[in-house]
């Protein structure tokens, strides 16, 4: 399925991720995940909630060494920390001890730039994601979708090759969601970077990406569907909701969500059962 | 409450217990002496004996070498506490195989080691200095150690993700995180600062608050000696008060907690 | 001419038994005999020993027995004036146990204080006990330090006896005017009957190496303790305690000077070791110790009087 | 628009709520907030991300005193602590130290019941929010959206007469989603508990509320909508968005949303403007 | 690393400081010696003396009293610690009013109280107990009430949501959250107590190791001196162990840090 011209941002071969639990048994949160992310590429990553989005980002920020199978960054394994990738956290990540504008400005300042100069940019990028008023507060002082902005800006202004991103617009509202995806794509357009993106809204998931990649529900979860969005680029996030090829994927994909989300609650409700 | 409010309620303590302390040296109770002023002198003799000292100014000598050893041990001891709280919580195998080291270190008895203080510094104020060092070194040490490996995990991820070496790391997550841990122990160092620097002028020295003290004691004057402590925790709170000064600079981007 | 800069470590300056030392400094006598001695004080004796031997300071003013004890150890001390003729320590019954305890032999299976378990006041008990035919560890010994801890001790009776020195004991008679003396070696009375002749206690003392090669400075310092002790015994103890640096006099004037009445007699006249006096030294550590005893100690060689006979045919006191 | 017959559960009036900024500025969030949830009433909040909804929650559950303006809650005025509700909070707010289970038995152990029955009924709980398998799990071994779900049993659990809700169905996937919506409007229907829901989905506002409240933009933002649901119950949430009567409604609030929303962007990412 | 290596290393460590303690008391380094054995000693005279006493069996006794002491002066100490830490970090108002003079009495050196804890407690172990404490407390309350005061906002808001009274909020959510900072200072303060234990044997008392210490000092027999600090050292290892169970049974819930 991978664009065979271009070479491959990430690749996760049957990566499986395990975690002992206290008890000291093991709990097998993902199982033989086989993904390759090619360079420029958009995949969004939709599953139902604990199957294992976020560990599988882990696994490709190199946070997370797999159990059994390998990761490879640019075709080279990855020892260690992904260098390339920008990681949008799932929670709350920000320096506490930081104003939002030094949050962003960080991003630069360990590259090595000038504070002032990284100070201006961040200035800028915190404007573009609506919160140019909001330079001096700490975080403590924000509500949460506007943590959640400073964040995609601090992970922005980097520009990082490879963008990992869970759930980045989840506690925004619908509009400034479509704001915020329009900056993303614009963003995206303009030097391509790989980026995989979690979201829990398939809709957003289909505007948005190139490939929409469907997990099953854990314990052992897999990746159990691949489907290429074929919409025309560029698009406008509310406008291509309009388009019929959209709401037959829509369909397609939701049939088979559904399905195993409740195969999942069904199997993680019981006591003693998966976990 | 307000700080008027504050202040008159600590004078009042102080009032109180000043006012117990005579009472008790002075009036039997059932009979007998519950303070025996022998052994505690009373209120008044040792406050005359504080003026006695700043009026005729022979305490300033004194209390200048105390101040300064002090302070020397409390940066000294804090600064190698906290370099070397960092660099065991960074270097964890370092750490892992001097942890029992450390810790047989901590539970030396310090006054015994005053004569080779003594011998590598001599008798003058870096032998003080010394002893105040081992004190404060290992009380900063622990915290700090501990406040390292307190950092939140997201957050530490968080920085690493954006690219910083283990410098910018130190900078930007660990330090500013472990920050809270450390004035903790900065707070219960001050004093001990103090403690090892009269400690060490009490055990030899030609000068000093802790030499005044010995000398009082030495000639079973009492109040001499209360005087002398008394003096010392005036200046301790004058010394803390720096510190909490910049503890409020560094912290300022904590929440202020929510009246309850 | 540039001073020569002494530093003397006194072990325990606020003991009367040490007042020559401090008292030649508030008299000028250092500087008229061309020294600039700063003084420091330390906890005991055998610190202000420690400081010597590891050379942060140069002369020792503290008992003579160190130089006794440590020639067992291959140290060789060597005193060069002595200003206290008698040892001035004291074994003193407590107040509440003034009724059981009448003589020394009563001590054994009781628990006595000393300064510190291998002090001199320890040794000073264990040779009592020893001469008065009980076995040297039949009393307990207990460390209560030489202050107030002590006299809390006494007074409350959780020790039955105990080795002081001045001005403790005066601090206990003061409030027990029949207070029980065992012996008491302040006076020229009771140290002859214990020891047979005099006894050094307080003493100018250094390694032989410094005092080898350090010989004007030795015989200036010996030359302004004579002119001291001269002073000390033409004057009254009032004048004593006026030259007395205030802190170490304390609030309680007649504390202090009814310890210095005390303590009068104890001070030297000549400055002299009697060789008898360094024998009883050492026969008292050979008591207690049985590295002492083996180690066929030369007396003579820890003391030198050599200074002071230049003194006395120069003159006392370098004019 | 009270039903007059009902008494008030929450009454929050002319409430205005202000923070004093580092800079020692003041930042009104809410200005002269005035709204009244009967007893019974389930009342959706929808408004722009950093509009004042959490703070609007915070004020009702006695966390912050507004600086002018009342709370009343069934009709007495509030002082300290609002012991009626129980608050989803926005952030993750369980007790780290406690197992997933302990974290949902500790709201009934507080009011004394006894050990064993508090864990038979929080095992409860945990199944039906589709967690009964991961009882034992300490909170940071769990994803997410697992941690929002026992989160939300335990305020359930202690059943109280209010409930204030920020964002509860955020990190879920839209199945689970409309599992626990369903829950939630069960519970709810039993017992006729007063609820404030805040949500940033319009359409799960709609299909849950008996009245959807629209706030304003901020700085100082206000109520500036409440529209009656007039959809009948019991109502399944997936089925009712088949609903003519809802897709006008959806229409006709998202068209105000969408306003203010673009004019809170606007204002807020000016540099220094508002905040 | 594994259990194996980490113990290889220490050993290692151990053998390192004493070949260069042994090394530098023997052999003159440019024509002097490093560490002058009359204030050194050397391993080997230390060693032998360790085995003296333990084979002849006199040091149980003093050990026992001493450990005794210490385990006491902790467990007393930090029990005291932690109740006023917590009580002052509840009731604001107390904390301020009391907070300099808490201070004042940190830095008053203990040493000189021995005579009044000689009056108070006798010259049996509670003296030296009490001694212990007041190095002790201090530790743990400061830790413990910064502790208390660093809970998270959020957390604590949840908690008084369901319900909770002041004593349940001081169960489930104070305490837990300041078992870090209260375990970090009880592992400073385990040394702390052991060196009041021994200094206040070492001011007077009848057994103990710090009396042992005391005696070989007056004779001058450093290698006494040093065996007694290396037999308190290794006490206070075990005593430390005990503690660190302690902690990670209570602390199993902490995520575990992230190999880097
Ligand atoms: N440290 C851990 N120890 C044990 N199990 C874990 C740990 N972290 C995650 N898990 C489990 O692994 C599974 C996947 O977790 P993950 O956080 O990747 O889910 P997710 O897909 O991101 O879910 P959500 O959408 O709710 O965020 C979950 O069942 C979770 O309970
Ligand atoms: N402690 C504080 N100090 C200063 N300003 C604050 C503080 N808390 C919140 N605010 C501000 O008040 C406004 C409302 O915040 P609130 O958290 O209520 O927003 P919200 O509607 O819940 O947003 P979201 O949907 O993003 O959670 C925001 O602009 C925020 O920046
Ligand atoms: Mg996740
Ligand atoms: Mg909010």
């Amino acid at each position: 399925m991978v664009d065979k011209a271009k070479p491959t941002a990430v690749a996760l071969e049957d990566a499986t991720v395990a975690f002992r639990l206290a008890d000291s048994r093991i709990f097998t949160a993902v199982e033989k995940a086989r993904l390759a992310v090619a360079h420029g590429e958009f995949v969004a990553i939709v599953g139902p909630t604990g199957c294992g989005k976020s560990t599988l980002l882990n696994v490709a920020a190199g946070l997370l060494k797999p159990a059994a199978g390998s990761v490879r960054i640019f075709d080279q394994p990855l020892a260690g920390l992904n260098r390339d990738a920008g990681y949008l956290f799932q929670a709350d990540a920000l320096f506490p001890w930081k104003t939002a504008i030094d949050n962003v400005a960080i991003g630069l300042e360990i590259k090595g730039a000038p504070r002032g100069k990284a100070l201006e940019q961040a200035q800028a990028w915190l404007t573009s994601v609506g919160l140019g008023a909001f330079a001096n507060r700490y975080p403590h002082m924000l509500s949460g979708g506007q943590r959640k902005r400073v964040g995609l800006a601090q992970v922005l202004i980097r520009d990082p090759k490879i963008l990992l991103m869970d759930e980045p617009f989840g506690p925004l509202d619908a509009q400034t969601r479509q704001v915020m995806g329009n900056l993303l794509l614009e963003l995206w357009s303009a030097d391509r970077k790989a980026v995989l993106f979690v979201t829990h809204d398939l809709e957003e998931a289909i505007a948005l990406a190139d490939r929409v990649v469907i997990m099953s529900a854990g314990p052992g979860s897999r990746i159990i569907g691949d489907w290429r969005v074929e919409l025309p680029r560029p698009r406008d996030i509310f406008e291509v909701r309009l388009d019929k090829q959209f709401h037959e994927l829509h369909r397609e994909i939701w049939g088979v969500l559904k399905e195993e989300v409740m195969k999942g609650y069904a199997q993680s409700s019981q006591r003693g059962g998966a976990a | 409450m307000s700080r008027v409010t504050l202040l008159f309620c600590q004078v009042m303590v102080a009032v109180i217990v000043l006012a117990l302390w005579q009472a008790f040296t002075t009036v039997p109770v059932f009979g007998r002496i519950l303070l025996p002023p022998f052994f505690f002198s009373n209120p008044i003799d040792v406050f005359s004996q504080i003026v006695k000292w700043f009026s005729s100014g022979v305490i300033w000598k004194h209390l200048a070498i105390t101040l300064w050893e002090s302070i020397l041990a409390f940066v000294i001891g804090s600064v190698a506490g906290i370099l070397v709280g960092f660099w065991f919580a960074r270097q964890p195998r370092v750490a892992a195989v001097f942890d029992p080291y450390v810790k047989m270190t901590n539970a030396l008895p310090r006054v015994v080691l005053a004569p080779i203080f003594a011998l590598w510094f001599g008798l003058g104020i870096w032998s003080k200095v010394a002893l105040g060092v081992t004190l404060v070194f290992f009380i900063v040490f622990f915290n700090v150690y501990q406040g390292v490996k307190e950092v939140s995990t997201t957050v530490l991820d968080n920085g690493r993700m954006l690219g910083m070496n283990e410098r910018q790391l130190m900078r930007h997550v660990y330090w500013p995180s472990a920050l809270s841990w450390m004035f903790s122990s900065l707070h219960t160092s001050v004093g001990f600062a103090v403690v090892g620097a009269v400690v060490g002028e009490y055990l030899g020295a030609a000068a000093g608050l802790g030499y005044l003290i010995q000398q009082a004691e030495g000639v079973f004057d009492v109040a001499g000696v209360f005087a002398g402590m008394f003096v010392l925790s005036a200046f301790v709170i004058l010394i803390d008060m720096a510190v909490t000064l910049v503890e409020r600079r560094l912290l300022v981007w904590r929440p202020t907690v929510r009246e309850s | 001419a540039a001073q020569s800069k002494v530093t003397i470590a006194v072990g325990g300056g606020a003991c009367l038994c040490y007042l020559p030392t401090v008292l030649a400094k508030q008299l000028g006598e250092y500087e008229k005999a061309g020294l600039a001695v700063e003084l420091v004080d330390l906890k005991g004796g055998s610190d202000a020993l420690k400081a010597v031997l590891g050379g942060s300071a140069d002369v020792v003013s503290g008992y003579f027995d160190h130089c006794v004890n440590l020639a067992a150890k291959r140290q060789e001390l060597q005193s060069f004036v002595v200003y206290d003729r008698y040892p001035g320590l004291v074994l003193v019954v407590s107040p509440k146990h003034t009724a059981e305890i009448n003589s020394i032999k009563d001590l054994a299976g009781k628990k006595v204080g000393v300064s510190a378990p291998g002090s001199s006041t320890d040794f000073f008990l264990k040779y009592l006990l020893k001469k008065n035919g009980l076995d040297p560890t039949s009393a307990s010994v207990i460390g209560v330090g030489l202050g107030a801890t002590a006299v809390a001790a006494m007074e409350q009776g959780q020790i039955d006896a105990a080795v002081m020195l001045d001005p403790s004991v005066t601090v206990l008679q003061g409030s027990h005017a029949d207070l029980k003396i065992l012996s008491d070696t302040r006076t020229q009375h009771d140290t002859l009957a214990v020891f047979g002749g005099e006894y050094p206690g307080g003493a100018l003392y250094s390694t032989a190496a410094w005092v080898k090669s350090h010989e004007k400075e030795a015989q200036a310092l010996t030359n302004a303790i004579l002119a001291t002790l001269a002073w000390i015994h033409s004057h009254s103890p009032e004048d004593i305690m006026a030259k007395m640096p205030e802190q170490m006099v304390g609030k309680n004037k007649e504390l202090y000077l009814a310890a210095l009445k005390n303590t009068l007699a104890m001070y030297s006249e000549t400055g002299r070791m009697d060789p008898k006096g360094a024998d009883a030294v050492l026969a008292v550590f050979s008591e207690g110790s049985p590295e002492v005893a083996k180690a066929n100690i030369d007396v003579g060689k820890t003391y030198t009087n050599r200074f002071v006979e230049q003194a006395k045919t120069t003159g006392q006191g370098a004019k």
